[in-house]
């Protein structure tokens, strides 16, 4: 078995039984809430609906009270079906389809400002490794990280107001304009870009400092091993040096750290679309938790946990490639 | 003289720190004659890998050239411009650094790796530079197909001869090699050294050794110089320092080697007048078994370090356990202390049979009677520790002095092991001591529980040659006055011929060969262990058949 | 730092700039706010209760019999023209508008009433009013005639019925499960239901083109972006991109009026009923109802509407009905018997009177030593109403009462309401075209479930023998003036007793910017209610937009 | 530079203080933090209650009222510091549990490795994959909103980073020799590591800690921002609630956010500040270059070129 199958293989089995237990747990915890969704539905209604209408009501949800054992196995069927069963608070559609269109747009926001930030980042890590305690290591390091420091949210609604609102420089919100139809058309794209602006660049701000100063971190001990000296010795350009010996060397921890801040990543997205309601998974969980919709909630904390499993997976894949002693 | 390639004068090397700088090299002067082997030797911590980095001006900050020249070719490398330097490195003067394990780049192959130095300095890209690459390896007889191999997928002594390979791709006048072969095996050792003076005389370039190890260097060596604490202390011809050179401390360096060959110097470690030995073994050893399996349930990948090993400790005896890195000696250290539980065979200790799982639940009378000394003394000390902490912890635990009792005890102790005034070193911490001082230390704690057997896995193999024979002393002395057993550990026959009374040779963790020391050394049996003995005794060189013409101006003396 | 980001920026933004064009709004639709979504689903089906449907479904897309108009208070007759008690109101007739097509051209009959309100009795999950417990059959005579009998007299039950949502029989007959029906191409007779475009986050409504009332409406089309916070609804009425909305904004003078008094306009109209400090009865020290007067007199309700509700309505009226329910105001109502009004010493006096001493200067204790403790509750997402529990929790700590404020998420408040797991609340009260609701839902004692029990209604468990007699003879009579003597008796009861505490009148929020379409309703153009909440009288003001 | 060497104890751990201490970054760091648990604790007796409806609602800073009044007339500058108090007590205990934990498994499954290691491992890897924010906001809806519960969520998804760090570290220490030595000479296990290793790793623990505590503090103050914590309670958290609740922005009220927006800042930044200054101390070898960098004149410095600083002919 060639050893970088056997990695991925390896990995791949990890993340199904993370993702299991994520399952398990998306499972106990709507069903341990208090309250049952059929009585706030009522109570939505205020007074309008009468009570025998209720008990109709609760079997149109599926809400039986058969053991949980079974009702757990009908839910692990369903899954693996994708059918994620029916909202209740956005009733009669399926919780698949109210997901499916948030789903994208946060992977696109989360994923897209974590790249940008991540290649910034580690690019400045080099730069201020490279010629560390110089001008630029002492400024950027502070700077940043007093970005960093800033609520994701609270810099989002200051950025909203200063350059949506007053200066009107950008859209205020969603994701694209409304005169434009969705399609894989550019006014559409550019469109969607206009206005993923002002959320990503909150979100690539904050983050950067992170990167960046891991990368620095990583780097300034690589540059202190032999292969650097020796490569020195051998009269290889600095330049070279910096990339093809130390950078590529530095980066691969921040890889595996890549995958993980995903989750830190996919949080902040989740404030910042509730600031520019964006349509992205933010604000769906907020109003399922709060209209308690079991079904809904589960979907969207499995969406989003098997998004970052994949996303981990890939960047498992990715580190195959940067690190022969994964490979064979 | 005729005209020196190399001549370094004044040399002096500044290390910036916080508080104020630290002269790491003062003044240094010497010079070498094109086509001659010259060695610089010293201990560690002597400035010598300074000085030679210097001399390519590789040092990596805060270290500063705060004085002097060196000419190479009569061009003074101190005085080049940025622009120049260039065409010094690789071309005029190329290095083989101390530790080979990690100076190839883990993510290039050995290819591209090869392929940078073509590239910059020839040129030479795509065929031609494979075509070179493949001669360059044919050279140091590593065979083509590794060039796509990547560095951790090698041995220790592959990749120092690829980094020899890369060292020589440009073929330079001069070849600077700071202590290339350290951390390998004897043998991988000799058969690289006698690869690369094949080389000196096939290609004639100029050779600066550095290591720390004076009898390796009287081998092959034409003229040496000594450092000691970043100065020269002797510079001189290979056969006037044979004769104990002109300073102190060469003397007491040439005094200090103990050869593995020609008849045993008196002297040079006590030896108590009889030695009998009990009829039945403190401790027994039988048919022990220990296979390392690789954990994940994909592929199972065994690794057998021991391999049904037995033999017999008698009260107050010293066995000597030799073997090179990989023969298992290390594992059967941990397996006789209990730091690892057997995959099969089992210890006997006075008779009772230990046949004992994980080291968790080992009884604390074993504990008691079994002690260790390791290999390296700055990691078997916690420094966030006084010394006193170190040695009255593990009488604390097995109660065997009360609170007033200790601290004289301890002094007794420190002492006992040559660490005088005692109450001095029990207060201090391990960061305040030398090499040695730690490891007396070390031996000490081991002590302090009166056990019958100590282990000790290499105990000197890290300390400056000087004192390694004190450090054995101590041993010696021991056993001469509490009658303590020792299995005393080692890759180098030599120490273990002089401490030790019966020696065990091991390979692939299994025994070739035991028997009383001096029997062993002088008529060895088997072909591994006349094997040893050769590598272990001067003169190898020739025994390893090369034509070598230095060889008969030196004859034992 | 400041320099760096404003030239990566100004390139950046020319270019964006240029992709679109912020200010030219679709100037042909009337952009619309009413719910508060993230991203839009498909679905105009106006029966489930359940199932959240797009607004205006309820009333812009299917149209009741009767619209009852909250301002002028009356029912004005819209799919049926007119109504008859028959045999002393055990039958009621519908004479049903004759001319009005369905909006895919089929004709509106008096048949499709009939198959809707049966739709009732097949599945009760519909039966929102439970209707099928006092009808006894639904049959449509001929094309305009619809004849309904009651089991029992039931005169509120007209409500009921004029209230329905007709859908048109040709397309629910077709269906297996009308419970899982969404509805996506709505055919209706309202007067906006082709929908033009639809995707999540916009999607637009356009006119009828059979409606039956000829001319109307004026507006081509509606649009309806998704506002996911108030914010971002502010921001649009700011910048012109929101024309008529239905949301709560604080300071909204400062904010929204005076930035273009001109074309902003607001008109928080009250609704008639009041929003309550409601006490639990059955808890031992509430129950009496001198306890709930002094609590009453106790509360600065100045205060609670200055500071709470931002001054933007006024305190409650001791029978909590005001506003447009002001003409049921019984005449002998004497200004002594006022517990509404903010008087601290009446409030002392009446603690005083019940034996509950002060222990020390701030806290006052009962009977048996324990000082006097309550928590209030309210729904964590209605900061105006978190607000006004607090200033309530401050004004009672003059009293001596300690009075904590817990906030829970609507589900959790709600269980804790329905099973009387509470001391005193922050809640709204049943309201109806009459006061009849609201006083059945506060004094009805067949209502009352006890502790721990699921009350859908009368979660404060209050109920008096007085009030289910004046209730039941209001079920049996259809008569004027007998109709507003019960109503004075309920009121003098609901003085006499306090189950509840009316805190301030209960508004619509409405807010329009008539920069693009005018003829809007305001305080002097009553005509209808500007709030796109009120359900479904918002239809008056639909009607009535013009485009500018 | 002050005498160094009159320290009685020249422990590493007195050296490692006085490090501390000595690095002006982790020093004016300290200072920073120090100065806002005074004012949290202290300053409240002496200010007006945060919660009293004084000035008339939304009024600009003013003499008599510093940061101006929020939606409601309170004085948002008593907010801001009373605020201070539950979100820094929180956001302290947090980040002390979650070391705490982190070391626990983090230890256990370092020191004893084997199927141990692997099951522990697994549970860390398991929780650090999972998304913190949407496993918080169902927690946080679901129990009730005390600060006991924030604590328990924050913990709950904040304890893996740590675990894993830890574990790493120790598992380099567990081969360590003083540690085979402490084992041979009949130490117990849970000894070696709580006396032997664990001062090893003082400075991982503290930067560790204080890691936490800058994520403990971010965190709560985006879940009470969404409303999920107690809102009638005054913390940093509910403060920026309620300015958006009460359009901050539109009204132009600038006042009632920026206030608790920049403290917040300020404290994480302090925190970050204080583990550079760990970092710094741990490595010495930056200062000493950053030492060479300012002695050697500029011209000489270029990359893996040693400075040859005097040039005698």
């Amino acid at each position: 078995m060639n050893k970088s199958i056997l990695y991925i293989s390896r990995r791949f089995g990890f993340y199904l039984i993370a993702a299991f237990a994520a399952l398990t747990l998306n499972f106990i915890i709507p069903r341990l809430m208090p309250g049952d969704p059929a009585s706030i539905i009522f109570a939505r209604f205020k007074g309008k609906l009468k009570p025998e209408a209720i008990d109709a009501m609760r079997e149109s949800f599926g809400l039986t009270n058969d053991p949980i054992i079974t009702q757990y196995a009908s839910y692990l069927k369903g899954i693996l079906q994708g059918d994620l069963g029916i909202s209740i608070a956005y009733f009669p559609e399926p919780v698949s389809e109210i997901i499916g269109g948030g789903l994208i747009w946060t992977i696109f926001l989360a994923g897209s400002s974590m790249v940008i930030a991540f290649l910034i980042g580690t690019t400045l890590g080099v730069i201020i490794a490279w010629n560390r305690t110089g001008k630029l290591d002492t400024i950027l390091p502070p700077a940043l990280a007093f970005f960093g420091a800033f609520p994701y949210f609270w810099l989002a609604m200051v950025v909203l107001y200063i350059f949506g609102f007053s200066m009107n420089w950008f859209p205020i919100g969603r994701a694209f304009g409304n005169e434009v139809n969705p399609g894989l058309n550019t006014p559409y794209l550019l469109s969607v870009l206009y206005h993923a602006f002002l959320p990503a660049l909150t979100l690539v701000f904050v983050s950067l400092g992170g990167w960046m100063l891991s990368m620095r971190n990583t780097m300034i001990s690589t540059l202190g091993s032999d292969y650097i000296t020796f490569a020195n010795a051998k009269g290889i350009p600095s330049r070279l040096i910096m990339l093809r010996y130390a950078a590529r060397n530095a980066i691969l921890p921040n890889l595996t750290g890549f995958g993980m801040a995903l989750g830190f990543m996919l949080s902040g997205a989740l404030l910042t679309e509730m600031i520019f309601s964006y349509p992205g998974q933010g604000f769906l969980l907020l109003q399922a938790v709060q209209s308690q919709d079991y079904p809904l909630m589960q979907g969207i904390f499995m969406t989003i946990t098997l998004a970052v499993l994949g996303a981990n997976w890939l960047v498992d894949i990715a580190i195959l490639f940067f690190d022969p002693r994964t490979r064979r | 003289m005729n005209n020196p390639i190399i001549s370094v004068n004044n040399l002096s090397v500044e290390y910036v720190t916080g508080i104020k700088s630290v002269q790491a090299v003062h003044n240094v002067s010497f010079e070498i004659n094109s086509g001659e082997i010259f060695g610089l030797v010293g201990e560690s911590g002597s400035g010598k890998s300074t000085v030679v980095q210097a001399m390519m001006r590789i040092l990596p900050p805060p270290a500063l050239i705060s004085k002097g020249n060196v000419f190479i070719n009569n061009e003074d490398i101190m005085a080049a411009s940025e622009a120049d330097i260039i065409n010094f490195r690789w071309k005029k003067i190329s290095i083989v650094m101390q530790s080979a394990l990690n100076a190839l780049n883990p993510v290039l192959s050995v290819r591209e790796q090869i392929h940078d130095v073509l590239k910059i300095h020839k040129g030479l890209i795509g065929i031609e530079a494979d075509n070179r690459a493949k001669e360059l390896l044919s050279l140091v007889d590593i065979e083509y197909n590794r060039l796509d191999s990547f560095p951790h997928q090698l041995s220790g002594g592959m990749k120092q001869r690829i980094v020899i390979a890369i060292a020589l791709a440009i073929m330079p006048p001069i070849i600077i090699m700071d202590e290339p072969t350290t951390a390998l095996d004897v043998i991988v050792e000799r058969e690289i050294i006698s690869k690369v003076i094949e080389l000196r005389k096939k290609l004639d370039f100029t050779i600066l050794f550095i290591t720390h190890d004076l009898n390796l260097l009287l081998e092959f060596a034409d003229r040496l110089a000594i450092m000691k604490d970043g100065e020269v202390v002797e510079l001189d011809e290979v056969k006037n320092i044979q004769k104990g050179g002109k300073h102190p401390y060469t003397k007491k360096l040439i005094g200090s080697i103990p050869s593995a060959s020609g008849v045993r110097q008196k002297g040079l470690l006590t030896k108590p007048d009889k030695l009998t030995f009990p009829k039945d073994p403190i401790l027994e050893v039988k048919d022990l078994e220990k296979v390392f399996q690789s954990s994940n349930i994909f592929n199972k990948q065994k690794l057998v370090a021991v391999n049904g090993v037995s033999f017999k400790i008698f009260k107050g005896e010293i066995i000597g356990l030799v073997g090179e890195s990989g023969s298992g000696k290390s594992t059967i250290a941990k397996l006789v202390t209990r730091l690892m539980r057997p995959s099969a065979g089992s210890i006997y200790l006075n008779g009772k049979n230990k046949k004992v799982t994980e080291s968790r639940n080992v009884p604390l009378e074993y504990r008691k009677t079994v002690q260790m000394v390791f290999q390296d003394p700055f990691g078997s000390l916690n420094s966030i520790h006084t010394v006193y902490h170190h040695l009255a912890r593990p009488l604390f635990r097995h109660k065997l002095k009360d609170q007033t009792e200790m601290f004289p005890y301890i002094v007794h102790l420190l002492e006992k092991v040559g660490l005088t005034p005692g109450d001095k070193f029990a207060k201090k911490f391990p960061h305040e001591m030398s090499g040695g001082e730690r490891q007396r230390v070390a031996i000490a704690r081991a002590l302090s529980l009166d056990p019958q057997i100590i282990v000790a896995d290499e105990p000197t193999s890290m300390l400056d040659v000087s004192i390694r024979m004190d450090v054995l002393e101590i041993f010696a002395k021991m056993r001469k006055e509490n009658n303590l057993t020792v299995l005393f550990i080692t890759h180098d026959l030599a120490s273990a011929r002089y401490l030790a009374d019966r020696i065990i040779v091991l390979k692939n963790g299994a025994i070739v060969e035991e028997n009383a020391s001096e029997k062993l050394i002088q008529s060895p049996k088997k072909e591994y262990t006349k094997q040893l003995v050769t590598a272990a005794s001067p003169g190898w060189l020739s025994s390893l058949g090369e034509n070598f013409e230095k060889k008969e101006e030196y004859n034992d003396q | 730092m400041k320099k760096i980001i404003s030239i990566f920026f100004i390139p950046l933004v020319y270019f964006f700039a240029s992709c679109e064009n912020k200010t030219n709004r679709d100037q042909e639709g009337l952009i619309v706010y009413q719910e508060n979504q993230i991203s839009w689903t498909r679905n105009f089906e106006p029966l489930n209760p359940v199932s959240i449907c797009r607004w205006p479904t309820r009333g812009g897309i299917y149209e009741p019999l009767y619209i009852y108009n909250p301002i002028s208070t009356e029912w004005v007759p819209w799919l049926a023209t007119n109504y008859e008690w028959k045999n002393d109101n055990r039958k009621l007739l519908f004479s049903i508008r004759t001319g009005v097509k369905w909006s895919d051209g089929r004709e509106f009959s008096a048949y499709d009433v009939a198959y809707t309100l049966n739709l009732w009795k097949q599945f009760p999950a519909l039966d929102t009013r439970n209707a099928w417990d006092y009808l006894q059959n639904v049959v449509a005579i001929s094309d305009t005639l619809v004849e309904v009998d009651f089991k029992r007299v039931y005169v509120p039950g007209f409500e009921a019925i004029a209230g329905a949502y007709i859908v048109p029989k040709h397309i629910w007959s077709k269906l297996d499960d009308p419970l899982k029906f969404d509805n996506p191409d709505p055919v209706g007779t309202g007067p906006y239901t082709e929908v033009l475009r639809f995707n999540s986050q916009v999607w637009e409504l356009g006119k009828n083109h059979n409606y039956w009332q000829k001319g109307k409406p004026h507006v081509e089309k509606l649009i309806f972006p998704t506002f996911s916070t108030n914010e971002q609804t502010t921001l649009a009425l700011l910048s012109g991109n929101l024309d008529w909305a239905g949301a709560f904004i604080p300071a909204i003078q400062r904010i929204f009026v005076d930035k273009n008094p001109e074309h902003h306009h607001y008109w928080f109209r009250n609704t008639g009923y009041s929003t309550f400090l409601h006490t639990n009865t059955k808890d031992p020290i509430l129950q009496d109802t001198n306890v709930r007067k002094a609590i009453s007199y106790a509360i600065n309700r100045e205060q609670v509407v200055k500071v709470g509700m931002y001054n933007y309505t006024s305190p409650a009226h001791v029978t909590s009905l005001a506003g447009p329910m002001a003409k049921w105001h019984s005449p002998k109502i004497n200004e002594k018997e006022n517990w509404t009004a903010f008087n601290l010493e009446k409030a002392n006096e009446l603690l005083d009177d019940a034996g509950y001493k002060w222990k020390n200067k701030n806290e006052r204790i009962d009977s048996n030593g324990s000082p006097l403790k309550f928590n209030i509750i309210v729904v964590s997402g209605w900061s105006d109403w978190v607000r006004s529990a607090q200033v309530i929790s401050q004004n009672l700590k003059k009293v001596g009462i300690q009075a904590t404020v817990r906030t829970y998420d609507f589900g959790a408040w709600i269980a804790r309401m329905q099973q009387g797991n509470f001391q005193m609340a922050v809640g709204w009260a049943d309201k109806g075209a009459t006061p009849y609701n609201f006083f059945k839902s506060m004094m009805f004692s067949e209502y009352v479930k006890p502790l721990g029990e699921t009350a859908d209604i009368n979660w404060h468990r209050f109920g008096i023998k007085e009030a289910d007699f004046l209730i039941k003879e209001f079920e049996q009579t259809s008569d004027e003036n007998k109709i507003k003597n019960i109503i004075y008796k309920l009121q003098h009861l609901f003085i006499e007793h306090a189950p509840g505490i009316p805190l301030f009148a209960e508004l619509s929020w409405a807010e329009c910017n008539s920069k693009y379409f005018t003829n809007f309703p305001s305080a002097e153009n009553p005509y209808g209610p500007l709030s796109v909440n009120e359900q479904p009288s918002f239809i008056f003001t639909l009607l009535n937009i013009k485009k500018r | 530079m002050n005498n160094k060497n009159n320290l009685q104890q020249n422990s590493i751990f007195t050296r490692w203080v006085s490090g501390i201490i000595e690095n002006q970054k982790a020093f004016s760091g300290s200072c920073i933090i120090l100065f806002f648990a005074l004012v949290a604790i202290f300053v409240p007796f002496f200010i007006n209650s945060p919660t009293d409806f004084l000035g008339t609602p939304l009024s600009p800073p003013s003499f008599e009222y510093i940061f101006g009044t929020n939606g409601q007339g309170q004085d948002v500058f008593a907010q801001t510091i009373c605020g201070a108090r539950q979100t820094l007590f929180v956001g302290f205990s947090a980040g002390i549990l979650v070391v705490i934990i982190g070391a626990l498994i983090g230890g256990i499954a370092g020191f004893y490795g084997g199927r141990i290691d692997d099951i522990l491992s697994l549970l860390i890897n398991v929780f650090l994959v999972m998304p913190g924010l949407p496993l918080m906001v169902i927690l946080a809806s679901w129990l009730p909103p005390t600060p006991g519960t924030l604590l328990g969520v924050l913990v709950l998804t904040g304890w893996a980073w740590n675990a894993r760090i830890i574990r790493s570290q120790m598992m380099t220490f567990r081969n360590r020799d003083f540690v085979s030595a402490a084992i041979i000479s009949g130490e117990s296990n849970i000894r070696i590591i709580v006396v032997e290793i664990m001062p090893r790793m003082l400075s991982l623990l503290a930067s560790a800690f204080i890691g936490a505590s800058i994520y403990a503090i971010g965190a709560q103050v985006g879940l009470e921002f969404l409303g999920l914590g107690d809102i009638s309670t005054v913390t940093w958290g509910t403060n920026l609630y309620w300015a958006s609740n009460d359009l901050a922005l539109l009204t132009e009220s600038w006042w009632t956010f920026v206030p608790t927006g920049l403290s917040i800042a300020i404290v994480s930044f302090a925190l970050t500040l204080i583990n550079f200054g760990i970092d710094e101390v741990s490595n010495p070898r930056l200062i000493s270059e950053r030492i060479w960098r300012n002695k050697v004149p500029k011209e000489l410095i270029n990359h893996g070129i040693t400075p040859v600083t005097s040039q005698n002919e």
